[in-house]
Parts: structure tokens; C-alpha cells; sequence
């Protein structure tokens, strides 16, 4: 596959290390402080801000976690520019395995995802944290529009130790009241209890992370509550743009913004290629 | 077989020798009816079974129940495209950036024209265990209080028997055909994989037979070199293939095409966006159903084309 | 470990090739004699009956039989010698091997197993085709006599496509009216159509083959019956040494010999050693 | 870590270094606990995890529940003999042709010193991957019928919720620590067999500790020769042990000795036989008591007797 990078991208001009953190560095540094060392993590292909969140959790305080690319476990720590990969298949990113992993072995020993750490995408996600990828409409045989399906996020969601909601479109059309199907639970209707109740390994969705701000759930209620704004992003907008109510702080934590050392580890090691650079939708 | 340990008969006492599996695709393919249940191996953009699966396809087989990787790529969608699938059992089917869903396979399932047996990958999973184990079902945990028993009825909630706990009850997929790519193999069915394997091991297990098609036979001793790495010991029958996975890719041998890949994704796009089946068609008859034979197709796909597919 | 074979055993002396087949042998002939090619055989470590029977099988009339020889799939028609091994773990019975089964593989894909066949032992087997390897008592928290264990004879006996019984004692010790325990299932009580009811995935135990005969099971009652006696073995010893009553056949055939192929086979490829020569209790 | 999001403090910048998970076999023991559940791989005569089996016994642990192998061997034997155990979870325990049973295990399970959860192996890996999957039971079919229900009240009959048909419900086996031997590792914990492993990845799996023995450390460079021979992937502690089997074998490296295993079966068939425990006692204090470490154990069995032991 010929590398698509222009040349000279990896080593960043000055004027593009001193640039404010965009929206999708935000979103992957405020994931990547909640990771902690020592855990599970999954890196994805096509999810490019997971993947550096996971990356840069690695790259910083997390020499001890168990970093899955490829349906392989890696050790990136010695690399000085981890190549970006679109497609989880592909076989370059097993250069650095220590171990594979049979994807049905992968997906049968659960015991070990205790701590493990998951991001979910969506279509749809609800103000109780369910997530929706089967798809848009009313009836599941004809659908207006078909999602890909829950690929392994209703499992996922439910044996790591805890997981984050991520959407790169911040939108009154994914982020809604009710889900039209639900691929992944998260807090069901709000009923209390209801996670433990069907013995689900963990507590539940902890944030949503979407282009504009970060979201946690109310503790009693499990409403989606806004938990801080990125910096520079104004309430209303983020009113605007949310198909649900929510409750507001006062006064609205913001977001913290990458160190000057995370921005150079992201933008020189994990992200050389930029994509995270690039505009977000909402 | 029951009578002979009396019959006292010196037939058994001749030595015979041992059979090669080996064959071409079209008499691989041969096994296959209409509406069988077929597995097809690989994941994403990697490692599907394509010089079987365009046979399949030239085979005009109809009535199909698909049963892809766990997370399936446009070899599953081709399927469809080409009319050959009643039934699709896949937690997703796609090409990640290429094509977030399959193009066809979103057109089928939106139009109703397939049915989609709809569960997450560890369901997936927990149906192929169960078939290879030969029970009616696995349980699994995750999936109750989602959607899913209620788009797929035939993943029931039970109580399970030991601890009272709300589980789903995934029923076996049990697979007649699973149609598997690898690297190698003997020419007595000793097959491995390079990289992962993904869910192929699995799919194989849940199978009643397996082809497997591969870039190279090799000799039964280098595959005694390295007996941990045999992933399916016995494949039923074996089908040399290089670039047999074309255009996807294969571990040890060659990357996606994305090239090719994007022509059948623009192909797939059009019906889905307007209906017309016109260059899609056009894509099934140069690159499927003109070519008598794997090496036709890989002469349409060009020799160069090929040869420029570098891993690194 | 070292070769305890006297030197020059292996090249048997025109007396010993000539001697006619020893219980052990004729137990083994009887055995193969059944197996077919392209069946599925486990050859185990310490019973030298059932790794004769599927060897001589292997090495006549099977060269597509698969071989499971110390959790390996083998293909031995090429060795001249096949090497005994007195235990399953042994590592040099794994040269041979083209694949390797880690066992809890082994143990979870049944699916193969209907080409399987199996041979089933027991401290005592009744007269409906029950093993029993639990122990002899009535109380289980308190054995008289604690037996090794199904170890897998419990599973064995139920997924592969047919299977036989097989004691190297023929006693009424071994060969009882019920079993104290009941560790593989064969025609339970007898009651018609048990193992379809259970849905178990073959038709029960077909032979009971000990050093003096072999019984078959009649299809309507699934009691032993006697089917045939080794040659010379008088049928009043059988019945002095046999715990349950059964039917006897008029005439009463005899088991075949092995031919004299079969036997060459048996003792200079097989069982160099001599340890079917030796003596049977019974 | 909850609020470290908000914190923005510079802590998570330090960059830290991969910590090795090497230790000795003393302080790799010291989570073990009175009444714990301990899983020990291997297989009959081969791979058990023995210096950390013998400095559990230093240790004097007690009651505990030990998970054996599928085919345990006198490894099983010893920590009944050493009065550690409460409950054995294990479809065999015995030496093949050099014990049939174990003579000790044999003696506290008919004397009723001991529970043994009777099962066969293939219930048994369902309740291993029960646990590894975190369900309260695995199914499976084989059993429904035998005694088994009766003698293991645990095992549940019950009617499954697809076809109705009648199976077995096996409780999860959780294993708080599993104890592993294996050729080689990374001293991050990266292992990997020679051999098939037997079930110690099922073992693994279903526990929340995992500990390895090996017999040597390599570099990381050379576990990524070969990633798919990775076994166990992050064990949680790593011992160097070279011989540390003995007296069984340890695939690519020595067989088991017989004349060691002989001189411990006797022993221990004498107290099954008449009641008294001076012999073995007298083989424990020798072999497992009075040394200190794995080094002075293997001083004890000498090394010349080591050397002899080869495998071909």
C-alpha cells in the first residue's frame, strides 16, 4: 500500500505544534487522562480519535497497559512514529505483536476485560447512554436507514470495566431522547438498579465525548448532565445542537486542553498524518 | 461396516495410500446446493475465500444462508449483490473507510429483499461454540435489555439454572460448507494461517465440511515444522488460490486493493443510491461471472496490478 | 528415558512370529477389524489394546485415518518402528505430529467427532453397556474402592460416532449385572430409545471385547449377548467368569485371527515390545 | 481517577518505564491464602508448576480448593498427601502407568479427609471457560444420564431453552490463582509453551491471578519471533524455575524421572495400603520441607541425576 502521507508531514513546522488543540484532540486527550496504567485498551483502525486517546494514555503514564492493535497485543513505547492504519486487518501493525489473538478467543475470555477500558461509537445515543448501530426507523425489516450493526459493542459495553460513549458528530441527530433501537445499554429508561439487576460487569457509561463538550450521567436519575465544555465552545451551541435537555453546572468546568508535550506526542508521534487536525461535524 | 470383524475377508490387509484433498474450485464448489448454509472466513478487508466465493457466485447457487466472519467484508455483499443469499447472519458487513456498510447488503436489508440474523460478534461467537459443540445453544450475558432479542426472536431470555441470573440463549449456527482462505496447507488438508486467523478456526469447527483455498501447497514436512501453527488439521478439501483473496488482502502475501475495492464500492453505491443495477452488473460480468476460472480473473485484474500489491 | 526393549527384540525370531495369536492380539485384530479409514481414532499412551487395534488399522486398511497420538494428529504408515509409549505426555510421540490439539480444544469441538471412534474401559461394565470408572460402595463420599475417574470416557462415549468397550480382565468382578456408578452411559436400564431421548449422538456401546470373547448388544432388549469366542476359549469359561447372564448364539462363531500380514504387522511395527503377548487375566 | 480529567495536573506526562513482572517463587506465592482456589496446569506426568507447588506446601497453606489439571497428576497427589487440601475440582488424578490412581488423593477421598468434585473433562473445560466467560454455567450434553448429577449435586439437569432438549448445567470453576509451568517467557510475562500447552490457557483463562514458571527467561525480541506461540499473554508473575517440574517433564527439555516419581509413589502407597505416614514423610521433609528454595531442592535430587535426564 503506498503511503498517502505528503512528504515531510511527520516533522511538524513550527506554526502546526504551536496551533490550539482542535476539537479531536480534545476529545482524545480527555480520554486518554482517564485511562489509567495497567489496563486493556483497545486500539481501533477507522476510530482515529480512540486510537489516540489509547495511544496517548500509552506514550505518557501508561507503560503497563495492554495495548490491542490488530487483534494483537503491542509495545509501542520504543516506537518514535506509530503509523497510522486505516483497516484493523492490516498486517503491518502486527510488526510490534507480543501475542495474537484468535479473534473467537478474543471474544470468548471475558475474565480479563475487568480491566478493560472500551469506547463506543453510535448512530443514535440516548440521554441514558444507550447506544443505537442497528439503524433508523420502526420497523427492524425495512429500515429507513440500516446502521453496521453492533460489531462487538453490546458485548463490549458490558465486560470491560467501564467504557465512554465517542461521537465525532455532535448533533441533534445522534445525540437524542430515545434511541430507535438499542445495540449497546447503557442506563436503559433510568431505572435504578437496572445494570445490576441484569448483572452487567460494570457501571455503566461514565462519559459521552462528542466535538463540543463532555457529558458524565447523573448519579440517581442517569441523565446525560454536561460535565465541561471544550475550550472556546459556547453553551448555546452545544444547546442547540443536543436533541435531549440537560442539566448545567454552574459555573461549566472547560474541558483541559493537552500539554505542550501531549500536543508534540500527538501530533509527532501518534497523529503525524493529522487527521485529528481535521474539522469536525456539530 | 458392521459384519466384517466375522467376515474374515483379507481386503482389509491392502495397503492403499493416502488421499490428497487437492482440487480445483469448480469441483470444491461442487458440494454446494441451494440453500445450504454457507460460512465464509476472513475479516474486513482480509483474507475472504473470493476464488470460491466467485464460483459460488458463477454457480448461480441460490437461496443462501450466509453465515460471514464476524465482522464480514464486500465478500458477503458481492453475495447478495449477486442474488445468491436468503439470509445473512453477520454482526456487520463493510469496509470500514472504503464503505461503512456494505452498499448491496444495505440495499438488500433496507428493501427487505434478505433477511438479517441480526446479534453482536460475542453472540456470533457463542452460536458457532454452539454448533461445534453440538448443543441447541450457548448462553451469554451480553445482549439481555438490548434490542436484540426483539429484532432476532430467535435469541430467547432463559433463567439460568444455577444462579437464577437473565442470560440469552444464542442458538447453534451450524454451518454446512464453511469456505476458508490461508496461507498454506499439504496436500492432505493441514492448513495454516498467517497472522491471526481471525474467527476461522471457529467458523471451520461449526462446519460440517471445509474447503479451504491457499497461496501455496507446501510439503507435509514443513508443515511439521510448525504443527502448533496448523489451524484447521483436515480440511476437506483444498484449492490452490494465490492471490486467491484478491482484492482483499492476505497476511504474508499481499494488502488490500483498494483500487478495485473502491470500483466495486462505487458499483455497489449506485444501486443503493439509485436502483439502477447498470454498473454493478458491469462489475459482476468482467470480474465474476465472464471469467471461466480463478486465473481468468486474475488475468482481468492484470498481472501488474497484482505484482504492485506489496505489504511493506 | 531409556529404552527398556531387550536388544534384538524388535527382529522376532521365526518361533515368535509364528505363534499363534495371544488373547491381546486377537482383542486387537477384532478391534481393527472394525475401524475404517478416514475415522477418527485416539491412540492411547497406557492401553495397549486400543493403540494396537488403531495402529493395525492405521497401517492395513486406514492411510486416511486420523491419528491422535499424545494430543497430536499423526500419520505413521511411513515408520518402519513405531515407538511404544508407556505415557500420554510423552514428548517423542509428537514428531510425528502435523497438528497440534491444545486440549481444551480438544475437549470443546465435538463436531468432528462424529467420524470418531472410541474405545471405553471401565472397573466395571454391565450387562446393558454401563462403564462405570467412579469406584465400587454404595456411598460416593466414601468409597470402598475409588476409581481413576471418567476422566473422558463420559464425553467420549456420547460424541463420537460409535464406540466399543474393552477390559483387559474378563471377571465377574469386572463384567457385573449393574454397575455401582454409572460414569459412561451405555443402554442405562435398558429402557428402548434411552440414548435418542437424551439425545446422544450415537447408538451406544457395540462390542464388549475382552481376552475370551466378544459381545454384542442385542437391538431390541441392550443386553450383552455373546457374539463370538476367541479361538480356543471354551464357552464355559466365559460363562464362569461373566457376572450377567446372556444369550448365546448356535453355532457359536469365533473371533477371527489376525492373518498372518496382520500378525507380522502387529509384532514388528507395533507392539515390537511384546506387550500383548503377555499374559490376559480372566 | 475519576477526577483526573478535570485536574490537569502534569503527573500523567512522567513517563514512567514497563515494569517486569519477575519475582522468586517465595514472593510470587504470597497472594495465596488458607481457603483460596488454586489452578495447576500440566498434564498427568508433565508441565506441573512444582516449585511453586512445593513452596505452597512450605508455606503450610490450608483448605484450599485445588483446580487440577484435566489428567492431574501426583502433583495433585502431594498437596493431598501435604494436608493442604479441602475440595479436589479434577477429572483424573494419577500417574498413568506408574500410579493408576494417586495413592494419597486415593486414601483422602475414601477416608472422606477430602470433597472431590467428580466430573469428567469435558464438564470440566465448561466450567473453566464458564468462568473465563464470566456465565454462571456452561452447558453441555454428555453426563445427562450417568451418575455424575448424583454424585456432584452441583451439576444441574436442566431443559434448554431452544429445543427443550435435557442437559447439564456446570457451574463456573473461578479460579482465584493459577499456577502455570511453561518453557518460556518475557519478563513482562509474555509466555509461551513447547508443546500443545494442554489446558493451561483454559486455566488461565478462568482465573483472576495467573503465576508462571519457566524454565527460562528470553528477551521480548524473541517472543516476537513468533507471537502466535504466546500462550498466556501478561501473566501476572513470572519465576525462572529451570527444572522446576521435576520430577515431571517439561516439553523440549527432560522427561519425567521415574525413579523420583517411583521413590514418591511408594512411599505414598504405603500410607493407602496401611495407614502409616512415616515414608512419605520422610520424601516430604527431603524434598519439599527442608529446602529452603527450588535451588536447594534441586541440590537435594542432584545434578547429576538432573543431567541424565533427556528426552530422546
Amino acid at each position: 500500500m503506498p503511503d498517502a502521507r505528503p512528504e515531510g508531514e511527520g516533522r511538524m513546522s513550527q506554526t502546526a505544534a504551536e496551533a490550539p488543540a482542535s476539537p479531536f484532540e480534545l476529545m482524545a486527550t480527555a480520554l486518554a487522562h482517564d485511562l489509567e496504567d495497567g489496563e486493556w485498551v483497545e486500539v481501533g483502525a477507522n476510530l482515529p480519535v480512540p486510537r489516540a486517546a489509547a495511544l496517548l494514555a500509552h506514550l505518557t503514564h501508561g507503560p503497563n497497559m495492554t495495548i490491542m492493535l490488530a487483534m494483537t497485543k503491542a509495545y509501542l513505547r520504543d516506537e518514535p512514529l506509530i503509523e497510522e492504519f486505516e483497516l484493523i486487518t492490516d498486517v503491518r501493525a502486527q510488526r510490534w505483536a507480543e501475542a495474537y489473538y484468535p479473534h473467537d478467543r478474543l471474544l470468548s475470555e471475558m475474565r480479563f476485560r475487568r480491566r478493560g477500558v472500551f469506547f463506543c461509537g453510535g448512530i443514535q445515543i440516548d440521554q441514558f447512554g444507550n447506544s443505537n448501530l442497528i439503524g433508523i426507523g420502526h420497523d427492524h425489516r425495512r429500515l429507513a436507514f440500516r446502521g453496521p450493526g453492533a460489531i462487538g459493542t453490546c458485548n463490549a459495553t458490558v465486560h470491560n470495566g467501564r467504557y465512554h460513549l465517542v461521537t465525532n458528530e455532535h448533533s441533534a441527530r445522534v445525540l437524542v431522547e430515545r434511541c430507535d433501537y438499542v445495540s449497546a445499554l447503557g442506563f436503559g429508561d433510568g431505572t435504578p438498579g437496572l445494570r445490576e439487576e441484569l448483572g452487567l460487569g460494570n457501571e455503566g457509561p461514565r462519559y459521552i465525548v462528542t466535538p463540543l463538550c463532555v457529558f458524565d450521567f447523573h448519579l440517581e436519575t442517569h441523565r446525560a448532565r454536561l460535565r465541561s465544555l471544550h475550550p472556546g465552545v459556547e453553551l448555546a451551541r452545544v444547546v442547540e445542537h443536543t436533541g435531549f435537555a440537560f442539566e448545567v453546572p454552574d459555573p461549566v468546568p472547560i474541558t483541559p486542553a493537552p500539554s505542550p508535550h501531549e500536543l508534540s506526542i500527538l501530533r509527532e508521534r501518534i497523529d503525524a498524518q493529522g487527521r485529528l487536525r481535521g474539522a469536525a461535524a456539530g | 461396516m458392521g459384519d466384517r470383524a466375522l467376515s474374515g475377508d483379507d481386503e482389509q490387509t491392502v495397503e492403499g495410500s493416502r488421499r490428497p484433498v487437492v482440487t480445483d474450485e469448480t469441483s470444491a464448489v461442487a458440494v454446494l446446493c441451494d440453500g445450504m448454509t454457507v460460512g465464509v472466513g476472513g475479516f474486513i478487508n482480509a483474507a475472504h475465500p473470493m476464488a470460491l466465493v466467485r464460483q459460488l457466485v458463477r454457480r448461480r447457487l441460490k437461496e443462501l444462508t450466509v453465515v460471514g466472519a464476524a465482522s464480514s467484508g464486500l465478500d458477503v455483499d458481492l453475495l447478495v449483490a449477486c442474488g445468491c443469499v436468503a439470509k445473512v447472519v453477520a454482526p456487520y458487513v463493510g469496509a470500514e473507510g472504503l464503505a461503512p456498510i456494505g452498499p448491496a447488503f444495505r440495499h438488500a436489508a433496507q428493501q427487505g429483499l434478505i433477511e438479517v440474523w441480526e446479534l453482536d460478534e460475542a453472540l456470533y461467537y457463542a452460536g458457532l461454540r454452539a454448533s461445534s459443540q453440538r448443543l441447541p445453544f450457548n448462553p451469554w450475558r451480553a445482549g439481555v435489555g438490548t434490542s436484540y432479542p426483539c429484532i432476532n426472536p430467535d435469541l430467547k431470555e432463559f433463567e439460568d439454572p444455577i444462579r437464577g441470573e437473565r442470560l440469552l440463549a444464542v442458538p447453534a449456527i451450524e454451518i454446512d460448507v464453511a469456505l476458508i482462505h490461508a496461507a498454506v496447507s499439504d496436500r492432505y488438508g493441514n492448513v495454516q494461517h498467517d497472522g491471526t486467523g481471525y474467527g476461522d478456526r471457529a467458523i471451520h469447527a461449526a462446519a460440517d465440511v471445509t474447503i479451504v483455498q491457499v497461496e501455496q501447497l507446501i510439503s507435509p514436512e514443513r508443515i511439521r515444522r510448525n504443527p502448533a501453527a496448523t489451524s484447521v488439521a483436515g480440511a476437506d478439501r483444498v484449492v490452490r488460490a494465490p492471490y486467491g483473496a484478491h482484492p482483499f488482502g492476505s497476511e504474508g502475501y499481499y494488502p488490500p486493493d483498494r483500487e478495485h475495492l473502491g470500483e466495486y464500492v462505487d458499483a455497489a453505491q449506485e444501486l443503493l443510491r439509485t436502483g439502477s443495477r447498470s454498473r454493478l452488473d458491469a462489475y459482476l460480468a468482467r470480474y465474476v461471472l465472464e471469467p471461466r476460472d480463478h486465473v481468468e480473473y486474475l488475468e482481468q485484474v492484470g498481472l501488474r496490478r497484482l505484482v504492485e500489491l506489496s505489504e511493506y
